[in-house]
């Protein structure tokens, strides 16, 4: 199980690379969502996975009576994937404008700012 | 979108919603959940008005600037961070409690009150991101 | 309670901030907040430093958690460094804002994010915590990205399009490198890990997480071959926004390098070769870069990027001194470049071009001006006995005493590439006779400012002057500074036993 | 007893569930597919629902389920009605073996107004 | 055969399938409303595995994520539907 | 006013039942929240006392679940069995309800049984466009429509 | 001595804010500035020729090992009056010869400047204070040269003067700091204690050469002396202190005062004699086709630095003895000359030898000064020119084997100075005044005194040497470390081998004088050949050095985003690759992983077929449903997983995320398919090894043990201590609240800038245009 989840953080990491390399704005977004999604995951697998035992106290215990997940690795996602989504809205909204004020969507065109002048 | 059957469901969705969201706001400390589910169920309770009744419509409804939330959400957070620093000399965010817990909410302290914080703030931030999108589409 | 102190930094821009979000629309008054706030942060910075230098390195435990449980904020001499000269570039860029930034910018949050990112800056340099240095950095990166784009103009969103996408794809190496570390250690707090990661048998996940780091934060801190994001954005921006971007972005990234390998990845050969050969390169790369250039912004951001390496370099060379000079160079490079690009804002402001080409005349204009204007210039190429000179000492002493001699090479062309480039800004644009450009419609050249505006834009370069002069005079007041922080950092377990106390260590 | 229930149960919702997927696959035009599956998963989820709720037998538990079952009764319709609107604007045709169109040629194409009558000024059809 | 594993050795796997049909007819679409609608019974089957699965594991917090799918997912089908009327509309 | 303090009472015991604590706290905690999301988004012009005809809804709950049921077997079959029966098409309904409620709440019904789908109502309110499976005579399955669902409906909510 | 380099530079941070005040007729009283340390400098005499060595110990930077220890010994003393002196005649000039500049001030600020780096050059005694200095009269040179900084040549001369003194200076930093570290101290008196460590260190090449390098470029020496004749573009008064009597001696200066501590080895000595052997007849004949009176001055000063570099070469106490003389001798006829030069160029308005003569009727003070300068020039007895000439003589006879030699190269350069001499001091006022001259003014006495006062002391030290014999020559040998015997300085020594020397040079000399007239054909023709020369080598250089950076930054900025990316990737790639293929074990612990159902194997399935869709789909709506269905199965995972707190809220933001798509997307046209096949496999092999090198990285963590005591730690006080069962949420606002807080910072900011980012359009009022349309 760990093994497939580790081959599918590749492909998540490798897809997302791939997207950031087109050239179209949304592509580059799209990748950049898909290598987001596969650094939580690592962090999600890497934090060692359990399986149906959520870190949540049950009933009126006062401390865990069995095995758990560890919560930590949740809690880091959790800011993880909160915080990537302020970046991508800000990032969906960056694509709009751009193609609003450059009339592309295909980044080699956008460029100006990096020639000498 | 022009159509009675959204509008409709739409104004029976939104106080559900909304009920729902709040509910989520205040277990997070014991159940899953907790202010930024809550505030997401919120935010899209209001989204959802808005694409039935139209943008005018929902910010009529809401009366304040979603964008006021996010201050207001920040301030409560931060406050509820300070205030074991006045309270009582110690560090900043150090949890502080009422003594007994409330019979729904639970125990109320100073972590319930960030939570609430980040709760308004989240809806401030998804309201001001999509009305803000929608209006310039 | 003394180590309450090391939050204040941070609480006060919260405050501030929070402030400037509920005067949204009373542009007026957030001027007024903005800048008090500054003060009142400088003030605190000064308290800081001065606690921090008698007490030696403190610790507060965020949530009354102890360490590693909580996040704990830690301030060092190195942290209550930087945390001072983040307060004393704020100031400035502060009121340089107020006197420059267009009303448009101002009422739609410019000064809130400005204090946003002043906050993330602050953050960083005194977090203790892996995971809470990432947050942070996206802060930072967040706030930098609104500053970058806010306007809205064509050049700016080109830019802000790669500076976006390199420096989110840095944050999600950076994120696994948490991962990984996390995964072989189970702990995130960055004292806990200077013990944990030592006694790790496998070095060799060890280092694949220290290059993680090493490239995460190489790409934010514009190293060679990571930086592109750099000159394609830098000169887009406002020049107050350009002006904080030069003098501390960059640096968090160089920070953080400095600080996880001095304190989590230590003695590892092979990452310091691999960091010593980016500096190398950085320092080549970077001169040559500038040395093409027309725009003069464009010239600045390159040579940004030219003397990170210097500071990348004293940290690959290891030894206490090279550090020390790693740190001196960081103090002055903080400085000089904010004020670099004030000035380079206020060169716009009177000539309304940043081209070398077309601008000129302004020695025989502004001789007042431009003999101010020629502080940071010269501190910046270090012409003894200004600041940017002390550094260079002790990077060419460890170079040599490594026999790596080309490092010593590059030091050197890197050095006289930037002598020859602000010879030929100064003769220029400040010698040359300028040409009559076409009029700019809307733009209020600086002539015909008011006075308020014209103290607004010029005091903040003056200040800045005077503090950039003092530390190349007060060389031996820095450098007793440096070598401290170096000392610090090289033996880390004072950062360590302040965090954890006593008794965790013993475990 | 309960367990048998809960069996009955899960296995009707699954069933129905399954039933929908297979009626999404095989289901020949848009207007069908969503006809027939979304009706179908609804019933089928909230049966498993139920036996969720009998499964645990608490009072908490069991009212979460009914709200659940009740928010998606309450969406799904909604749903439907909104995306085979969709449907007919973006121009989905209908199943070949189709016996009628009554909604044919009431869309007004620029403003998307629906009329209850064919009027006599001649509508356009969104249909191309 | 104890009811758990009817539940997790049977009933699991024939939800499964069934995601997977949904998800073979939103590759097929063949138009973009077919994926929608795809996607639309896709998280509804979710609610049904995650029941399921919280009945297997004895673990009623999964309810919960059920019934936060139950309550958001309608959103994205009307957020399409008012991209394709709005795209639709504006050509 | 009425109406408000209807929903009102409504959403509270929704709260209560969510939260699974039938104690007097909760009840009026759940009040209150009750009270100031309404006051917050000030819903409810006059549907909400429809609510209290309780008999009648249970009856009309029980028709529905029984076509639901029975229409569900239908298509289930013509799902399974390779060849299909259908008679598709689009329906013109006219329509005897008139509030928004009743127009959206019939329109529901009608979509939540199996293979029918109301595809949308005309500006004017007065015609229901249903896309159903069967559709062996038009006449005949608007009467079903009219004089099921609707009629019972109506009854209900008038 | 502090102070009294200190008052250079307050004096001109005084003018900043003074500097109209003395731009008037008060200009003259700022030679009191050069004329006060002259005379505290002058008190030292005394003191110094009785072999005292006067010291000043300041402490500055002791944690970097720069202190300001001043000394003042012989060769010190003799320069710091050298520099004020002089300087106290320019100074005195420039009032007369600026007068009512309009930058006058500035042009004092800068010699002030000058004055106190230069005196502090030559009072160091710390190696790094030294350097400190150096680099201060580079720079002042720098506003020097560009003074009159409207003209582009101008502004060139002075970038270039900059670029190579500037280039030569950084060697002298390194020079030093490895001096530095191998003697163990910067102090140069200390290091005299460890020659003998020095000389044996493997890095005494290379400490030598790099101050070589220093001392070459900053005295103009072959192949670096380029520079100096572009300087000449300066005003006079510059060209007179900076380019012949001082700053240009600083070079001389540093090799003279390390011949202790580096000198007498066979590197140092035969480097020296070629240098300056080359460098003084290069330019001594470059003097043969210069017109312009600056261009012939320039020349010969370098021909005669040539020399100074020559004798340190030698080494041996005559020709130590020789340089020092001729140190002096050559500041004061060259002063005298540029200072006449000056008078004649601003009197007339040329400085084209070929059209000046006759001069002596309207200047004829200055003519005395001319002539008198060229005297001691040409070394005719009885100038002090004579006398060092004849010194010079006398240390290369006396130079072993190639005595002969090199006292021939001696001599070749000597006959073509006297030439340059007498063209300069002699020609422009001899012959016939032309007609357009007739009219010509003297000029004010400030102008033509100082001269004057110079040309006179070229004949007073040649009758009465013993004026400086003991007072300052002696000393000035003493402290280069030759303290065996006295030195003597005659003016007849009797009838030898030297004076048939000298008089052989001045035979020629007169004679090539009387031959070759000057004319510009020659200078054009010279011209012809400068496409070798090492102006033109460096510029070439220079030029290709500029395209290769323009290459190499267009290579790696060349605008593509998508090749910043790869280039970033491939960099981590490799690094990652090597660290982690090097330290992998491959091992895969199967029993420490959990079981595989079917119902995670179809998650699975759909979540790679939903990514590989997401990315080959050609509708970018698919795509963002596509990426809908990611998130779900995502969210699947985190539920099998036991994060239920996870799966929620990943799922709410994919669902927002797809909102937000949906709600930009629409405006957007079509995906394009942009990129070839080529590209496209090329970009997907990087892709593959990237994450597989994630999946291995991964793999390898997972094989290790990970300690838990922090979320033990969490598990066990969640409820007790922070009253929440939820522990994640608990971790949320309270173990870790800062990040949550600084989360919803995040999407607070997030939320303006898109607010400011679709809202704030520039009105046509705020946006700044140019008139011009493009
Ligand atoms: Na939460
Ligand atoms: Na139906």
């Amino acid at each position: 199980m760990e093994f497939i989840l580790a081959i599918l953080i590749g492909i998540f990491y490798a897809s997302g690379l791939y997207m950031m390399l087109r050239r179209s704005l949304v592509k580059l977004i799209i990748g950049l969502i898909l290598i987001g999604n596969g650094a939580n995951l690592l962090i999600f697998l890497l934090g060692r996975i359990t399986k149906g035992l959520p870190p949540i106290i049950p009933g009126e215990s006062p401390v865990f009576l069995k095995a758990y997940a560890d919560p930590i690795p949740q809690a880091l996602i959790l800011t993880a994937i909160v915080i990537s989504f302020g970046l991508q809205s800000f990032a969906i909204v960056l694509v709009k404008r751009a193609y609003s004020v450059v009339k592309t969507d295909d980044l080699d065109q956008m460029n100006s700012t990096d020639q000498f002048s | 979108m022009k159509t009675i059957i959204l509008k409709t469901a739409s104004n029976y969705l939104l106080p559900l919603l909304m009920l729902f969201s709040f509910f989520i706001l205040l277990r997070g400390h014991y159940l899953p959940g907790g202010g930024f589910v809550g505030g997401l169920i919120a935010a899209i309770a209001f989204v959802l008005h808005a694409f039935a009744n139209g943008l005018e419509n929902t910010k009529h409804l809401i009366r304040i600037h979603p964008g006021f939330l996010m201050p207001v959400g920040l301030a409560l957070a931060f406050t509820s961070g300070l205030a074991p620093i006045f309270y009582a000399g110690l560090p900043f965010m150090t949890g502080i409690w009422f003594p007994e817990p409330l019979s729904v909410i639970g125990m109320v302290g100073s972590a319930l009150f960030f939570d609430i914080g980040v709760y308004l703030v989240v809806i401030g931030v998804s309201l001001t991101i999509i009305f803000t999108i929608t209006e310039s589409a | 309670m003394i180590q309450h102190i090391v939050l204040y930094p941070i609480l006060i821009q919260v405050f501030i901030a929070i402030l400037l979000l509920f005067c949204w629309s009373r542009v007026h008054w957030q001027k007024v907040i903005s800048v008090v706030g500054s003060f009142l942060s400088l003030g605190i910075a000064i308290i800081l430093f001065i606690t921090t230098w008698n007490e030696g390195t403190l610790t507060v435990q965020a949530g009354g958690w102890d360490a590693p449980f909580g996040i704990s904020f830690v301030s060092d001499t190195f942290a209550a460094t930087l945390i001072l000269l983040t307060a004393i570039s704020g100031l400035a860029v502060s009121v340089f804002s107020v006197g420059t930034i267009l009303p448009a910018r101002l009422k739609f949050g410019y000064l809130p994010i400005f204090h946003f990112l002043l906050l993330g800056l602050n953050g960083a340099f005194l977090t203790g915590d892996i995971f809470n240095l990432y947050v942070w950095f996206e802060v930072i990166i967040i706030s930098s990205f609104v500053l970058i784009t806010i306007g809205g103009e064509k050049a700016q969103l080109e830019g802000a399009l790669k500076y976006f996408t390199l420096n989110i794809f840095a944050s999600m190496i950076f994120l696994t490198a948490v991962a990984v570390l996390y995964g072989i250690t189970g702990s995130l707090n960055m004292a806990d890990l200077s013990i944990k990661v030592a006694a790790i048998e496998n070095r060799g996940l060890v280092e694949v997480s220290a290059v993680l780091f090493l490239i995460g934060f190489g790409i934010k801190s514009a190293l060679f071959p990571l930086y592109f994001w750099l000159p394609a954005s830098y000169h887009t921006p406002p020049p107050a926004v350009s002006a904080i971007f030069g003098g501390l972005l960059t640096k968090v990234g160089v920070y953080a390098i400095i600080r996880v390998f001095t304190l989590i990845f230590v003695g590892d050969v092979f990452l310091e070769n691999i960091i010593l050969t980016l500096a190398g390169f950085t320092l080549v790369s970077g001169a040559l870069g500038a040395l093409v250039q027309n725009n003069i912004v464009k010239i600045f951001s390159y040579l940004i990027i030219c003397h990170i390496g210097y500071m990348i370099l004293g940290l690959g060379l290891v030894s206490e001194l090279a550090i020390a000079g790693a740190v001196f160079y960081l103090i002055h490079d903080i400085i000089v470049k904010t004020n670099l690009f004030m000035v380079s804002g206020l060169i716009y402001r009177i000539k309304g071009t940043f081209s070398m080409r077309d601008l000129g005349g302004l020695y025989a204009k502004y001789p007042l001006l431009s003999l101010l204007m020629a502080i940071p210039f010269f501190s910046l190429v270090g012409i003894p006995p200004l600041s940017g000179f002390w550094p260079k000492l002790a990077l060419i002493t460890e170079s040599f005493k490594m026999s790596n001699y080309w490092l010593i090479a590059a030091v050197l062309f890197a050095t006289f590439i930037t002598f020859y480039l602000i010879a030929k800004i100064w003769s220029e644009v400040f010698w040359k006779e300028g040409k009559v450009l076409p009029k700019l419609y809307n733009f209020r050249y600086f002539d015909k400012l008011k006075l308020e505006k014209k103290v607004q834009i010029v005091a903040p370069i003056i200040f800045l002057a005077f503090v950039s002069l003092f530390i190349g005079f007060g060389a031996e007041y820095i450098q007793q500074l440096a070598l401290r922080v170096a000392n610090e950092l090289t033996n880390n377990q004072h950062y360590v036993q302040s965090v954890l106390g006593e008794q965790m260590i013993a475990n | 007893m309960s367990d048998v229930l809960i069996a009955i149960f899960a296995t009707l919702g699954t069933i129905f569930v399954f039933l929908a997927a297979v009626g999404l696959v095989r289901m020949p035009d848009t207007y069908l597919r969503i006809s027939v599956t979304t009706k179908a998963a609804t019933l089928g989820i909230g049966l498993i629902l139920i036996a969720a709720a009998i499964y645990f037998n608490e009072l908490s538990i069991t009212s979460r389920v009914l709200a659940i079952i009740l928010f998606i009764f309450l969406t799904a319709p909604v749903g439907a009605h909104l995306i085979g609107r969709a449907s007919y604007f973006t121009g989905v045709k209908l199943w070949k073996k189709s016996v009628m169109d009554d909604l044919e040629g009431k869309y007004k194409k620029t403003t998307h107004k629906l009329s209850s009558e064919d009027s006599n000024e001649k509508q356009e059809d969104v249909k191309k | 055969m104890t009811l758990h594993n009817y539940l997790y050795l049977i009933l699991l796997p024939i939800l499964a399938v069934s995601v997977l049909l949904l998800f073979i007819r939103f590759l097929m679409g063949p138009n973009i409303v077919d994926k929608v609608i795809a996607l639309d019974l896709l998280i509804t089957t979710c609610i049904g595995i995650i029941a399921i699965y919280s009945i297997v594991y004895n673990q009623p917090t999964f309810l919960d994520i059920a019934m936060i799918l139950a309550l958001i997912a309608f959103l994205s089908t009307v957020a399409f539907s008012y991209y394709l009327e709005k795209r639709n509309k504006n050509e | 006013m009425k109406s408000r303090f209807l929903s009102n009472i409504l959403l509270t015991f929704v709260w209560v039942a969510l939260t699974g604590g039938f104690e007097f706290l909760n009840f009026f905690f759940g009040f209150v929240v009750s009270f100031l999301i309404l006051w917050v988004i000030t819903v409810g012009s006059g549907e909400a006392k429809y609510f209290i005809i309780m008999p009648k809804i249970i009856a009309f709950l029980f028709f529905f679940l029984y076509e639901l049921i029975k229409a569900n077997i239908q298509v289930a079959y013509d799902v399974v069995t390779p060849t299909f029966y259908m008679t598709p098409g689009i329906v013109r309904v006219p329509l005897n309800a008139e509030t928004n409620m009743e127009i959206t709440l019939l329109a529901n019904l009608i979509s939540l049984t199996p293979g029918t789908l109301s595809l949308d109502v005309s500006d004017d309110k007065k015609v229901l466009y249903v896309h159903s499976m069967y559709i062996s005579d038009k006449e005949k399955f608007i009467d079903g429509i009219k004089n099921g669902f609707e009629k019972r409906l109506l009854e209900i909510l008038r | 001595m502090l102070a009294a380099i200190l008052l250079g530079f307050l004096f001109s941070g005084l003018l900043v804010f003074t500097g109209k005040f003395l731009k008037g007729r008060w200009a003259v009283l700022s030679a009191s500035i050069p004329f006060v340390l002259f005379v505290y400098f002058a008190q030292f005499i005394g003191r110094v020729s009785s072999g005292e060595i006067i010291s000043q110990h300041i402490v500055w930077v002791p944690s970097m090992g720069i202190d300001l220890r001043f000394v003042l010994d012989g060769i010190s003393l003799i320069f710091s009056l050298m520099i004020t002196g002089i300087g106290f005649l320019v100074f005195l000039y420039t009032s007369a010869y600026l007068k009512n500049h309009e930058y006058l001030d500035r042009f004092y600020g800068y010699l002030g400047i000058f004055m106190g780096a230069m005196l502090g050059i030559v009072l160091s005694d710390n190696v790094l204070s030294l350097f400190i200095f150096w680099e201060l009269t580079s720079i002042s040179s720098f506003f020097l040269i560009g003074f009159k900084n409207k003209e582009e040549s101008s502004r060139k001369s002075a970038v270039l003067a900059l670029a190579i003194t500037g280039f030569g200076g950084l060697f002298l930093l390194a020079g030093a700091l490895i001096l530095g570290s191998v003697a163990g101290t910067f102090t140069i008196s200390e290091m005299l204690s460890s020659k003998e460590l020095i000389a044996n260190s493997p890095h005494y090449i290379i400490i030598v050469a790099f101050i070589f390098i220093a001392a070459f470029t900053k005295s103009a020496q072959f192949p670096f002396h380029f520079w100096l004749p572009g300087a000449m573009k300066a005003p006079t008064p510059v060209s007179t202190y900076l380019h012949s009597a001082t700053m240009v001696k600083a070079g001389v200066y540093l090799l003279l005062r390390f011949t202790p501590v580096l000198g007498s080895t066979e590197f140092w000595n035969s480097t020296l004699i070629i240098v300056g052997s080359i460098t003084m007849l290069y330019a001594a004949m470059h003097t043969l086709f210069r017109t312009d009176l600056k261009g012939i001055l320039a020349y010969s000063t370098i021909s005669a630095l040539g020399i100074l570099v020559f004798l340190i070469g030698l080494g041996t106490k005559e020709a130590l003895l020789a340089a020092c003389v001729f140190i002096l001798v050559h500041a004061l006829y060259k002063a005298t000359l540029f200072l006449v030069t000056g008078i004649i160029d601003h009197e007339t308005g040329s400085r084209d030898i070929t059209m000046l003569s006759g001069l002596r009727k309207v200047l004829f003070p200055v003519a005395i000064a001319g002539f008198l300068a060229a005297i001691s020039f040409a070394g005719i007895p009885p100038s002090f020119g004579f006398l060092g000439k004849e010194l010079i003589y006398e240390s290369t006879l006396h130079y072993g084997n190639s005595a002969i030699l090199i006292t021939a190269l001696a001599i070749i350069t000597n006959i073509l100075l006297l030439y340059s001499g007498f063209l300069v001091g002699i020609k422009p006022f001899t012959g016939k005044l032309p007609e357009r001259f007739s009219k010509v003014h003297m000029p004010s006495f400030l102008m033509w005194i100082p001269p004057l006062i110079l040309a006179i002391l070229c004949i007073l030290f040649g009758i009465f040497p013993s004026i400086i014999q003991e007072s300052l020559i002696q000393p000035a040998v003493t402290s280069l470390g030759e303290n065996g015997g006295e030195v003597h300085l005659k003016l007849w020594h009797g009838f030898n081998t030297i004076l048939a020397l000298s008089a052989i040079t001045i035979g020629i000399g007169v004679l090539l004088y009387f031959l070759i007239k000057p004319n510009k054909k020659v200078e054009t023709a010279i011209k012809k050949l400068e496409f070798i020369s090492p102006k033109t080598m460096t510029e070439k250089f220079g030029n290709g050095f500029y395209y290769f950076s323009t290459l190499w930054t267009n290579y790696f900025q060349n605008g593509y985003l998508r090749h910043y990316v790869s280039t970033i990737i491939l960099f981590l790639v490799g690094v990652m690759g090597y660290t982690l293929l090097n330290n992998t074990r491959y091992r895969l612990v199967y029993s420490s992983f959990t079981a595989l159902t079917i119902y995670e194997v179809i998650t699975f399935v759909i979540m790679i077929a939903g990514i590989l869709y997401t990315v080959f789909t050609k509708s970018r709506l698919a795509a963002v449903a596509a990426l809908g269905i990611v998130g779900l199965t995502i969210s699947l995972i985190f539920v099998y997983y036991s994060a239920p707190d996870l799966a929620m809220t990943q799922f709410s933001i994919d669902t927002l995320t797809v909102i937000l798509f949906v709600l930009v997307l629409y405006r957007l046209p079509k995906y394009l398919n942009l990129s070839d096949i080529k590209t496209r496999i090329k970009d997907g092999v990087l892709s593959i090894a990237f994450g597989g090198l994630i999946s291995i990285l991964a793999l390898e963590v997972l094989a290790e043990p990970q300690g838990s005591e922090i979320s033990e730690f969490y598990a066990e006080n969640a409820y007790l201590l922070a009253k929440g069962k939820n522990v994640v949420n608990v971790i949320l606002v309270d173990f870790r609240g800062i990040d949550t807080f600084m989360e919803i910072t995040v999407l607070t900011i997030a939320a303006i800038g898109v607010f400011a980012l679709l809202k704030l359009r520039m009105t046509a009022k705020e946006r700044i245009t140019t008139g011009i349309k493009k």
